[in-house]
């Protein structure tokens, strides 16, 4: 593992040297990654607090079809993405396909349904305690789900953070849809695949950690600032 | 005889492979107070959440001014649960939040909160996050914000249960304020005297029944039927098979 | 057996390996990744035998003492493919650089595989011989996507830009919408595969006796007569070109 | 996308015949996931509830780790597996490269984390309401551990169907470790990924179709088990 | 005098900025009964959380019989909390989980658990989600737990707080017979009357600090502090600016 720790070091060495091509790779799987988290919370947030909060027909149904749906292979994704995004696909004229623009769509798709699941569960724990009081109140459905959303907001940030996992390490999606073209739609999942298909296993390691550093440091930022929060709030 | 406020006929509710409210009748005249009685588990909190909309009865009906219960029936209701269910925010947000709830505007809000804080003596801890507060400080916090929406009709589920002597009083008072401005009253407690001093017709509970009904002090000082005796004299009374 | 994906995709093994499991009870077991990622894992001796198509890097393999022997087994050939518009007009050109060269002054799209493979070296070559850089063009019309040759013809055919690809992925390949072959014949097109062995000596826990048997069986007559049966739609795929 | 619901027919009809290779790689798909997410349940399981109930110093630094590592990038983790497993590796005498052992150990891996950081949250919920009661009780580590994952046990339900839905979905690792070999380790990913790079698109997205069933089936399964048992508890 | 079983020194407590308890000394006897009372959110859980080592002092000290508490002490003390805390099981099994916590072996257990059951009138309820439960069943419940683990030093808060007058009496009778077990009593309450049923000696707190100490019922018929005294009459008290 001697050619490990040295391409770790190149890496690493690339990284402070602030390296363009790294850097570029870096800030786009950021861009991208970061977007679909944010756009997947906007989609499953409420979603996932609605089938948790609301009894309707078919809820047991809509609970299994998101638990399901966490399981959704990227790669099949990632073909219905391309399919309607293609030039002669529904949504071809966009020209979106092999943009940054196809690949946040696609991992939002993806990561959609994990925060919808999972909030689902944390919001219907929180209801069974919440319930009787917000009907007492007489409070409307939007307004349910809001509050239930605020007051559970703590356990929705691992909700948040376990989507930003699956998106910063998914590859099967973007790489249909983006297509892993240099300087254009390059990310760190990609580029390590790339490498490993090329034989260099220690680069590809290498940017696998330095990927990994990433995500810790952008959970640890948030942990942190959760930290202070709840410390502010339970006293 | 003024036309009821609320009225139940035939209520059942089953849960649990038992009946656990049987063919209670019941109705609730504008600015009437009814005091709930009866053993722990005779159903007391059942009831109380059957009228007020919170569960759905197996069998039997209720009526908000002769008609099906609607949104209107909710807003002019007003509940404090046996315990207090709080948000995760501070003793303020709280009051606003249920002001907000029951559709007031902003200012109006924070001119209620605040006069609300004032009224049940949590002004001092009014930024505290309400989860913390003592268990007293809780429940007083859950009656200022069932009194803050200004209801028509308030259900009490024991609101002094775990409050000292001057915060009972001070509470009894509040509630007795409220029935003077037209409020109508339904009050569980296990406290004969507080029955007494706050009610007007008894609902005697047991095991899911009606037991025993009659005007206030007179039916608790002579109870008819053997269960509210053994109540009132202290006695374990082991009621009809459930 | 390390092998490369568009060996697997065009659909050989489904062919010959019955015919070798027939004859030797051999069961072959591939594992289809890109010639460098091929080689490498033969390296590290996970895998007995090596079926790629860079005649450099599977001499330097042997060098390195971790193959026996390297033999030509077969060739196919590469082909640029485009959209049936053409833009860059190159349709029926049979010189590839020049062809290249006017696609980089159409500044028509390219996708290139851009992942070290043997196409991409060939590739590189052609864009050489043709006197252009497209190394700066990297991002604009000359997408390097990275890839297996697969998802570079669905790149490719996706966003309707030229490939280089091998005629056996192509021909097999399901997703050509309007693409087609538009430049092939120049000798520079050439695509040789080889086999290797991997060397007990280097890696004992290898089971040589059946990589030897297999690598012969791919020389021999038999093997080489059921390479060349391998056709798609009336047309074959790889030629065998054993020296024996 | 005429041609997608005649792959759809096609691969329904192949199961409905029960189709030999299609059967064994469905078959090959659910044991791989199925032993890959117990094995990720025995160790995420214990391992959350143990960061989420006890208070130790680097519990914040250990919440992050797991947190962070939710997004472990599967060909990283494939990466290193192989290069444990392989014949030069540390445990290369096993002889474990390219078989469904090696895929299964790949997809724990990859699954532990989740299981474990989404526990964490859980368990810290719930112990938060349990820890005095427990404490009074004079309850030891390994007791509450246990009395915390049985109470949240609905709750963890849906922790390990997020687990069952990245294994499932996940293409990355499998494919390094168990190199799609026809017959032997070729998993409904894999053959997904293989269609797709064949440009079967239809082919591919109707595999992707019937792994979304499979998903669904396991799911509704559990979820029904699960609701006949809520409804036992809570009367 | 024996020597004490918990004695408590100087004991603070300080959590969002305040200083909730206030320099507690305190010294419980083996056998003793204390009744600590004092106003809402005068800090009298806080102080019972302190004594039974549930949360830590941010000064003074702790000893179990003249030594740093620990596992031993642990063992010997139980505790009802003023809202039970029940497992999200059976009220069978959550008083099987207690005497198991409590190492005791399995045949043990089970007879010790139908033995609480009976002795709390919850047999009837045994195969009940605890959770369910009416609140005062929920009550019983967790004096049945804290009774049945044997223990030397018990500490209730406001056990009979939402229980009838009929469970009230039975619980009181089930702590008396405790006490005559040689079991030491530590007991929250608002009841006056309860108090001089069930103390011997009084803490009367009043914003976290030791407002008055005496022998029961003595000290509550003749209260030398103002505290004590607005308590008794049932006077609100705005007590030292805390
Ligand atoms: N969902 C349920 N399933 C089964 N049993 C239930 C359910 N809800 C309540 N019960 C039972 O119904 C009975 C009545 O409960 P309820 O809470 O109304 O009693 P209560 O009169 O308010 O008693 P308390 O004075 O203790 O508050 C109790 O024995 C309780 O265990
Ligand atoms: N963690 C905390 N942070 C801030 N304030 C707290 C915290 N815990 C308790 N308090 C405050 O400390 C005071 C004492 O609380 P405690 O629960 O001991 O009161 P109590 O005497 O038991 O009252 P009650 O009779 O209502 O049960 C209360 O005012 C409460 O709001
Ligand atoms: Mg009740
Ligand atoms: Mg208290």
């Amino acid at each position: 593992m001697d050619g490990f720790w040295g391409a770790l070091a190149r890496a690493v060495g690339l990284i402070l040297a602030w390296d363009a091509e790294l850097i570029e790779i870096i800030g786009l799987s950021l861009r991208v990654t970061l977007s679909a988290v944010a756009a997947a919370c906007l989609i499953g947030l409420p979603l996932g607090a609605a089938v948790g909060a609301f009894r309707f027909p078919g809820r047991i149904a809509a609970t299994v079809a998101l638990n399901a749906l966490m399981g959704l292979p990227p790669v099949v994704v990632g073909l219905m993405v391309y399919l309607t995004l293609s030039a002669s696909g529904p949504l071809g004229v966009l020209g979106l396909l092999y943009t940054p623009a196809a690949m946040i769509v696609a991992q939002t798709v993806l990561v959609a349904p994990i925060v919808a699941a999972l909030t689902r569960q944390v919001v219907e724990e929180l209801d069974r305690e919440y319930a009787e009081q917000f009907a007492s109140l007489g409070l409307g459905p939007l307004g349910r789900v809001r509050a239930l959303l605020w007051d559970a907001r703590y356990a929705l940030l691992t909700v948040a953070l376990a989507g930003f996992g699956r998106a910063t390490a998914e590859v099967g999606a973007v790489m249909i849809v983006g297509g892993n073209i240099d300087h254009a739609t390059r990310v760190m999942t990609t580029a390590i695949a790339l490498e490993t298909s090329k034989g260099n296993l220690e680069l590809a390691l290498a940017l696998g950690v330095v990927l990994i550093a990433i995500a810790v440091a952008v959970t640890g930022t948030v942990m942190t600032l959760r930290a202070s929060a709840v410390r502010m709030a339970y006293g | 005889m003024a036309e009821p406020l609320l009225s139940a006929s035939g209520l059942c509710f089953e849960a649990g492979g038992g009946r656990l409210i049987d063919g209670v009748d019941l109705a609730i005249r504008p600015g009437a107070r009814v005091a709930v009685m009866g053993a722990n588990g005779a159903g007391k909190s059942l009831l109380l959440r059957l009228l007020h909309g919170l569960i759905r009865p197996s069998a039997g009906e209720i009526l908000w001014r002769g008609r099906p219960p609607g949104r209107e029936a909710r807003q002019a209701q007003a509940m404090v649960f046996q315990r207090p269910v709080l948000l995760r925010r501070s003793v303020r947000a709280n009051l606003r939040f249920a002001l907000a709830a029951r559709g007031a505007g902003r200012a109006d809000r924070i001119a209620r909160a605040e006069q609300a804080l004032v009224r049940a003596r949590l002004d001092r801890l009014a930024q505290r996050p309400a989860r913390l507060l003592s268990a007293g400080e809780q429940q007083r916090l859950a009656v200022a914000r069932a009194l803050a929406c200004a209801p028509r009709l308030l259900f009490l589920d024991e609101p002094t249960a775990s409050l000292d002597p001057a915060s009972a009083l001070a509470v009894e008072a509040l509630i007795r304020d409220a029935h003077a401005d037209g409020v109508a009253i339904v009050l569980v407690t296990h406290d004969a005297g507080q029955a007494r001093r706050l009610g007007d017709e008894l609902v005697f509970l047991d095991a899911g029944r009606v037991a025993e009904t009659g005007a206030l002090p007179g039916a608790l000082e002579a109870p008819r039927s053997e269960a509210a005796r053994a109540w009132v004299e202290g006695r374990l009374h082991t009621g009809p098979a459930r | 057996l390390q092998s490369t994906t568009s060996t697997r995709n065009s659909g050989l093994f489904d062919l010959i390996l019955p015919i070798f499991r027939a004859r030797t009870g051999i069961e072959v077991r591939v594992v289809a990744v890109g010639t460098g990622q091929a080689i490498r894992n033969a390296a590290r001796g996970d895998g007995d035998a090596l079926l790629v198509h860079d005649r450099e890097a599977e001499r330097r393999f042997v060098a390195a003492g971790h193959g026996t022997a390297r033999h030509d087994v077969m060739y196919n050939d590469f082909a640029i493919v485009g959209p049936r518009a053409d833009p860059a007009g190159v349709a029926g050109m049979a010189d590839a650089p020049a062809a290249l060269a006017r696609i980089a002054r159409a500044r028509a799209p390219f996708a290139s595989r851009g992942d070290d493979s043997g196409t991409h070296k060939a590739e590189l070559r052609l864009w050489r011989a043709g006197g252009i850089d497209p190394a700066a063009q990297s991002g604009r019309w000359y997408r390097e996507t990275g890839s297996g040759m697969g998802a570079t013809l669905n790149v490719g055919t996706g966003m309707g830009a030229y490939v280089l690809t091998d005629r056996a992925s192509w021909i097999a390949f399901g997703n050509k919408r309007g693409h087609r072959i538009l430049v092939e014949g120049d000798a520079r097109l050439f695509n040789q595969y080889g086999i290797v062995a991997v060397s007990k000596r280097r890696h004992p826990r290898v089971k040589a006796k059946l990589a030897r048997e297999f690598v012969d069986w791919m020389l021999s007559g038999e093997g080489q007569a059921a390479i060349a049966a391998h056709r798609i739609d009336g047309r074959q795929l790889f030629f065998p070109n054993a020296r024996r």
